[in-house]
């Protein structure tokens, strides 16, 4: 049998994928849109909860598959799935033996909830712009200077179906927590506030990180909704929640407002079930064949899946699907 | 006495008793008319309204000009049947008079070739006519019964669903005509008294059958005849058959400047009565053909009204968009009588309610054009900026009255039937805008801008909806507007749109901005968003679907923008849309010229 | 009670020796059972107890009240105790629940705080010349007679059993707050289940109610009793309780509080005013007792003579079951035959029609 | 009745034992997505007539789920009907619907 294995998408998942076939003697080719290595993680600087550099999780991965000589496609964009592999933008066919889809998630599109006013208000931002300024180094209000409030408002693009999203993107929580967290130690002498409906602290470490936000971070969390915002005269950012704990509407100025956006399904996801008789799940991500013991198949022979095309999740899942497809994979093949 | 037969009798009583029941029902709705609907009556009856009323019956009530526009098919199965009728009633009435003589009875008229004294060997011009007519009308009841099984051939999606004495009724009609057929038809066998049609089947019978077996069936005939026009006579004002002679002083009460209003009153019943439950106005509703509800369209709501049994599930299941109100042949004022309807059920004087906005005072900046952005333009605040940004370009200094939230502008709450409750509001916003000298009342929102036109009564400030503001700057030069080659789309807002007329406003302004291309339904055929607030029952599942299917027709148009002019619109058609979605004044503010260049 | 835990809340109560520290509320509300504490102590149980005349308020009400400072009651408290010391005594028996509290709370505060217990020997010896030892053992009255209950049950003239039906009778027990919400320790079984009172009825052959309010306060709360508009507020307390005990029928209600013993009996006048409710039996209200009261009807005194006449709720239905023995028209005649005038007829006297 | 100069406080305690839950149970029934609240006060925050009284939509509506209506009806008659708050609901909550029917159910209509 062919021992080739197209991989679609080359971030945590599918390089990991790429790397644990290759021990197993079979021969993956990544094929990636971008021009380098990395999917999302790329413009990640650090990743909860450790707050460990994202560069310390990319760079073995990137050097693995290096060194394993593992071939690589990058700035390749997959139009669809072909029959044993992928099509290409342009028309050409990769083909093999499996086809592992590792293609990840949408960020969702802040603009689209235009009361919070991204890319309206100058200050206004989601936290892939606080993680990329991050990575710059300088982060700053649109005018330049130093916030002294910061408001960050969780499920944006998440558990709302005025957006058609009614699934929960789990991550965020404890990034809108990070982040906190970050900015509270770039700016000791800023006031944080997270705006959320609920906490959900589901992996390790999690909920130890949410307690130290608020006792030694002094983090503000405000169990409440901001359901408008609008530019002061001074460009800063007003908005209004209700305080439900406390029950009374809520109003305040911030420098900066961080909207921390949700994952949807890929935008590709319709096309790859069009064409490989695959099956999109209401919430827009790729349906596995059960949650269980075919987390990785697809239910069709020889297509399987890793990391977040089929739900939302962390890091770590991603990473660890990527090992588990190998294996499936390699059953498959008969390696 | 003269030209008598016992089996005129179901005729002449079903006569009297239609007559009767109409007289009474006409002289207790006029008697009942508010005393300023009477004096519009009698300042009309002497001016040229009333030989405009008497053209439009006939053109209306006749020859039904307006199905005709709908589907000509419709159309002359509606006018073969009332024209139709009504010509084999005057043409029966002169040939009766020219063979009997002035001062025959009635019967005589209506069952002449039964009376006919004469034998008309060959051609009595009379009885060629009257077959016409009959043919005619015959047509109409073939068609009638063919829309009864093939609507969509007759521009017909769906069909009113009819009531006992609507069936009654329209059974008893079906056989009126074919009963005079034959019942004239073995006459002429008998007398050969008929024209080409009767005479000719005449001849046939006359030459099979037995001439006693011919007396006795054709005396049975006459008496089926006039018993079904006598059991049509008599459910006819109970059914949607009364629509056949409300609809005649509903024309002229209307050419008298008549209308229904915000409380039920007595001019309503015309409205309601005139309906003949054609349902043209069930294709139309967006609740029907992307929602599949069927039971709560305006025929419904019009029949459940006049029967006394409306329901909150029909009356509150309504978008108010308007498309059937445009659509309705007899120009019944559908919205109005819908929301009177929701006054009198729920309105109660809540004299306090609002006390609450006295002494507040949310506004900011003064000028004298004021700007009413509306409830629904805050959470769509790129709107908010592009007005800001137009007003700047324009020089223009604004009172803005509720850019920091203020008090709603009561037309949700009058959409809900609480009219008087939302005049308190209203009371306490016109206090504002007087309070601060504003000359022009610009806002965003079409929901408020119905409301301050029709219902605020300014004096001396002129309101505009932004749209037309924007164009009114444009046309002064005190803006431009770099053209370029996007390609839009606009999708009408129902209350700006058949709600406020205003449909070329924002096509001109866009015209200068770049190209423009028309969805399938536009202007007052535009489909409406599903988000009106006008309708309190349908769940975000069925207006995300009504806004999807209005959205997939914006799309199909190949235009590479979709533009509105409406906050609620604009919300709904983003939820659905992949092209991007703009509010016409953000257009303009992208594309305004720095001046000096 | 089938709850054990209150064995885990043992306290030391002295057996012997009693300098008597008493209530001022109780004096005025029901000094029949004041009397009746000296006589039980003093004569049933040949203990040697002193009622000292010179000893006075503890001020607590003036304290929970904002109006006495602490530093003002810690001085009359170590008077107090200074008294004590000059009689000989060590071991005070305290007969309310507030004086108890601000005993217990004055007694930590000076454990914790060494200090202040130092300042407060200065203001005393400044104010009056005199010094005090700090008690061996400070007991509330309640728990004097819960380390007697067996003694007394020997003695009993009277169960606590419906004669009519045999049944134990059903006893609804009310601990004052400031007895172990304060300090859980120093009540015998804690503050969730205290047992100082419940064990006094299980001694004497009664049955403990259970009922789900049993821990809430009377509602008395100072502030809230003292000022009348905030009156509602205290009564609304009560009536959560009646309500909750209600459905259980009991005979009494036994209080080990001054004021809770008050509000118990006279808030039932109140709501049945106000509302027409009830709680007890045929429509009456429930009898409310306090727990010298309680010991003295078991020992076989006479209901008058213990005060039971000052009760709101009539107790003469409790008394029929108990079987005790009384005459109705001395109710309302003291010792030399003076009568001292009756209540107006109340719908909780009344009950049902 | 003596003049006592109070009456008794009523219980500030939600009672789920004795509340009425007949009109909750109804209005539920109206507007099922009214379960689905995750109460995040979005409808509350955006209110036109909350951020000029003390009109508290969520409060509102939840007591009523809870069987308690003291007060509400008063409270519901400040709602303006603009809709705001159905544009924000992230549960797609048909909100001036719940208002109505918390109305009709409580009141006069």
């Amino acid at each position: 049998m062919d021992k080739r294995v197209v991989i679609i998408g080359g971030g945590v998942a599918g390089m990991q994928a790429a790397l644990a076939l290759k021990e197993r003697g079979a021969e993956p080719v990544i094929l990636e849109k971008e021009e380098r290595l990395g999917g999302k993680l790329r413009d990640w600087h650090r990743l909860f909860p450790t707050f460990t550099p994202a560069a310390e999780v990319l760079e073995p991965l990137r050097e693995g598959i290096a060194r394993a000589g593992i071939e690589v496609r990058t700035g390749a964009e997959v139009e669809c799935l072909s029959e044993g592999g992928a099509v290409l933008r342009g028309g050409e066919c990769i083909e093999g033996g499996a086809t592992v889809i590792c293609s990840g998630f949408d960020v969702f599109d802040a603009r689209i909830k235009e009361e919070y006013g991204y890319g309206i208000y100058d200050n206004v931002f989601t936290t892939v712009d606080v993680e990329r300024m991050f990575n710059e180094g300088r982060v700053a209000t649109a005018q330049g200077g130093v916030p002294q409030r910061i408001a960050f408002l969780h499920c944006v693009g998440s558990r709302d179906e005025k957006v058609g999203a009614h699934h929960c993107s789990k991550v965020c929580c404890i990034t809108g927590v990070k982040q906190a967290i970050e900015m509270k130690e770039m700016f000791p002498s800023a006031e944080i506030y997270n705006f959320y409906m609920d906490i959900r602290m589901f992996g390790p470490g999690y909920e130890e990180l949410y307690r130290r936000a608020q006792l030694e971070y002094n983090i503000n969390f405000v169990r409440g909704r901001i359901s408008e915002a609008s530019q002061t005269i001074d460009g800063r950012v007003q908005i209004k929640a209700e305080d439900t704990l406390v029950g009374r509407p809520l109003k305040m100025t911030v420098d900066m407002l961080v909207l921390i956006v949700g994952m949807k399904g890929g935008s590709r996801n319709v096309a790859f079930a069009g064409s490989g008789g695959l099956t999109v799940a209401d919430n827009g991500f790729m349906q596995p064949q059960d949650s269980f013991l075919g987390n990785v198949s697809s239910g069709r022979k020889g297509i399987f899946y890793a990391g977040t095309v089929t739900a939302p999740k962390n890091i770590g899942e991603s990473l660890n699907e990527g090992v588990a497809v190998a294996a499936r994979v390699a059953s498959y093949l008969g390696l | 006495m003269a030209y008598y037969d016992s089996f005129v009798i179901p005729f002449l009583a079903g006569t009297v008793f239609m007559f009767a029941v109409i007289a009474w029902k006409w002289c207790r709705w006029i008697w009942l008319l508010p005393s300023e609907d009477k004096r519009a009556i009698s300042k009309g009856v002497f001016t040229s309204a009333t030989p405009k009323a008497v053209w439009e019956v006939i053109s209306e009530s006749l020859l039904h000009r307006k199905i005709f526009r709908v589907n000509p098919l419709l159309g002359y199965m509606h006018m073969s049947l009332a024209f139709g009728w009504f010509l084999l009633i005057v043409v029966g009435w002169i040939e009766a008079a020219v063979e009997l003589g002035a001062g025959t009875p009635l019967h005589a008229h209506v069952f002449f070739r039964y009376f006919d004294p004469g034998a008309h060997a060959g051609g009595n011009p009379f009885a060629t006519v009257m077959d016409l007519l009959l043919l005619m009308v015959l047509s109409g009841v073939v068609l009638a019964w063919f829309k009864r099984v093939r609507s969509r051939a007759m521009g017909m999606k769906r069909t009113t669903r009819h009531v006992l004495v609507d069936r009654v009724a329209l059974t008893a009609l079906w056989f009126v005509f074919p009963l005079r057929l034959a019942a004239e038809s073995f006459m002429a066998a008998i007398k050969h008294n008929g024209g080409f049609l009767t005479g000719g089947l005449g001849d046939l019978i006359a030459a099979h059958m037995d001439p006693a077996v011919i007396a006795g069936v054709n005396s049975v005939l006459w008496w089926l005849y006039s018993f079904a026009l006598g059991t049509f006579f008599v459910a006819m004002p109970f059914s949607r058959y009364m629509h056949i002679f409300t609809e005649i002083p509903l024309i002229f009460l209307r050419r008298y400047k008549v209308r229904s209003g915000d409380h039920t009153k007595s001019f309503d019943n015309f409205q309601i009565q005139a309906c003949s439950r054609c349902g043209i106005c069930i294709d139309p509703c967006q609740l029907q053909r992307d929602l599949g509800i069927g039971d709560v369209q305006s025929v419904y709501f019009l029949r459940d009204r006049r029967y006394g049994r409306l329901s909150d599930k029909v009356l509150d299941n309504c978008l108010m968009c308007g498309r059937c109100e445009v659509k309705c042949p007899v120009g019944i004022e559908l919205n109005t009588l819908r929301s009177n309807s929701r006054q009198e059920r729920v309105d109660s004087p809540a004299l306090t309610r609002y006390d609450y906005l006295k002494g507040t005072d949310r506004s900011s900046g003064s000028g004298r054009v004021g700007y009413f952005a509306g409830c629904m333009t805050l959470l769509t605040p790129v709107t908010l900026r592009s007005m800001e940004r137009i007003f700047a370009a324009a020089g223009e200094d604004v009172w803005w009255a509720d850019r920091d939230g203020a008090s709603c502008c009561g037309r949700p709450l009058k959409l809900s039937g609480e009219v008087n409750a939302a005049r308190r509001i209203m009371e306490y916003n016109k206090e504002q805008f007087a309070a601060h000298g504003i000359s022009t009342l610009v806002t965003s929102c079409p929901i408020c801008l119905k409301v301050f036109r029709e219902d605020y009564a300014l004096e001396g400030i002129e309101v505009l909806h932004h749209t037309e503001y924007i164009l009114r700057l444009l046309e002064q030069g005190r803006i431009a507007l770099n053209a370029g080659d996007t390609v839009y789309t606009y999708h009408d807002p129902c209350e700006l749109g058949r709600g406020s007329g205003i449909y070329d406003e924002p096509r001109q302004i866009l015209g200068m901005a770049g190209k423009l291309v028309e969805p399938e339904h536009s202007r007052s055929d535009a489909m409406c968003c599903g988000s009106s607030l006008a309708n309190t029952v349908i769940d975000d599942g069925q207006q995300l679907r009504i806004g999807a299917a209005m959205t997939t027709e914006l799309e199909r148009t190949g235009a590479g923008c979709i533009v509105t002019a409406c906050p609620l619109c604009k919300k709904a058609i983003v939820r659905n849309a992949t092209l991007p979605v703009a509010d016409i004044s953000q257009i303009v503010a992208e594309r305004l010229q720095v001046s000096g260049t | 009670m089938r709850r054990n835990s209150w064995k885990e809340y043992q306290k030391e109560v002295a057996d012997d020796r009693y300098y008597y520290l008493r209530s001022c509320i109780r004096q005025n509300f029901f000094p029949g059972s004041e009397k009746a504490f000296l006589k039980i102590v003093g004569e049933e149980l040949g203990r040697d107890i002193f009622d000292d005349p010179a000893h006075t308020s503890c001020t607590g009400i003036g304290y929970h009240s904002d109006i006495v400072p602490y530093e003002t009651i810690m001085t009359v408290v170590a008077r107090q105790f200074a008294m004590m010391t000059e009689a000989g005594y060590e071991n005070a028996a305290v007969s309310c629940i507030t004086s108890f509290g601000v005993y217990t709370e004055t007694l930590e505060t000076w454990n914790e705080f060494p200090d202040i217990e130092a300042k407060v020997r200065e203001n005393l010896y400044k104010a009056t010349g005199r010094e005090f030892r700090k008690p061996r053992n400070v007991s509330h009255a309640s728990d004097i007679i819960f380390h007697h209950r067996e003694e007394i049950g020997r003695r009993a003239k009277h169960r606590l059993v419906n004669r009519f039906t045999g049944e134990p009778l059903r006893g609804v027990e009310h601990i004052g707050c400031h007895y172990a919400k304060i300090f859980p320790r120093e009540g015998i079984g804690g503050v969730e289940f205290p047992y100082v009172l419940a064990g006094m009825i299980e001694a004497w052959g009664g049955s403990v109610v259970d009922y789900p309010e049993r821990r809430h306060c009377c509602g008395f709360g100072f502030r809230n009793y003292l000022v009348q508009a905030n009156r509602g507020y205290s009564v609304a307390n009560s009536q959560k309780k009646f309500e909750s005990m209600a459905p259980f029928k009991p005979d009494f209600i036994v209080a080990n509080c001054p004021g809770c013993a008050m509000f118990l009996d006279r808030w039932q006048y109140t709501i049945a005013e106000i509302e027409g409710t009830t709680y007890g039996e045929d429509g009456r209200g429930i009898p409310v007792l306090t727990y010298e009261e309680l010991a003295g009807l078991v020992l076989g005194y006479d209901p008058w003579e213990l005060g039971l006449q000052m009760h709101q709720v009539d107790v003469e239905p409790l008394l029929n079951k108990l079987g005790v023995d009384y005459d109705p028209a001395a109710k309302y005649l003291v010792t030399n035959g003076r009568y001292i005038g009756c209540p107006e007829p109340a719908m909780v006297n009344m009950g049902a029609e | 009745m003596p003049q006592f100069g109070f009456s008794i406080s009523k219980p500030r305690a939600i009672n789920l034992d004795t509340n009425d839950q007949v009109p909750a149970e109804r209005l539920l029934q109206e507007v099922p997505e009214l379960k689905t609240c995750i109460a995040c006060g979005g409808c509350t925050a955006t209110c036109t007539a909350g951020n000029l009284t003390d009109f508290n939509f969520r409060k509102m509506h939840t007591l009523v789920r809870r069987g308690e209506y003291r007060e509400v009806y008063e409270q519901m008659d400040k709602c303006m009907l603009c809709g705001k708050c159905r544009l924000v609901c992230p549960r797609g909550i048909n909100t001036r619907a719940v208002v109505i029917k918390i109305k009709r159910v409580l009141g006069d209509y």
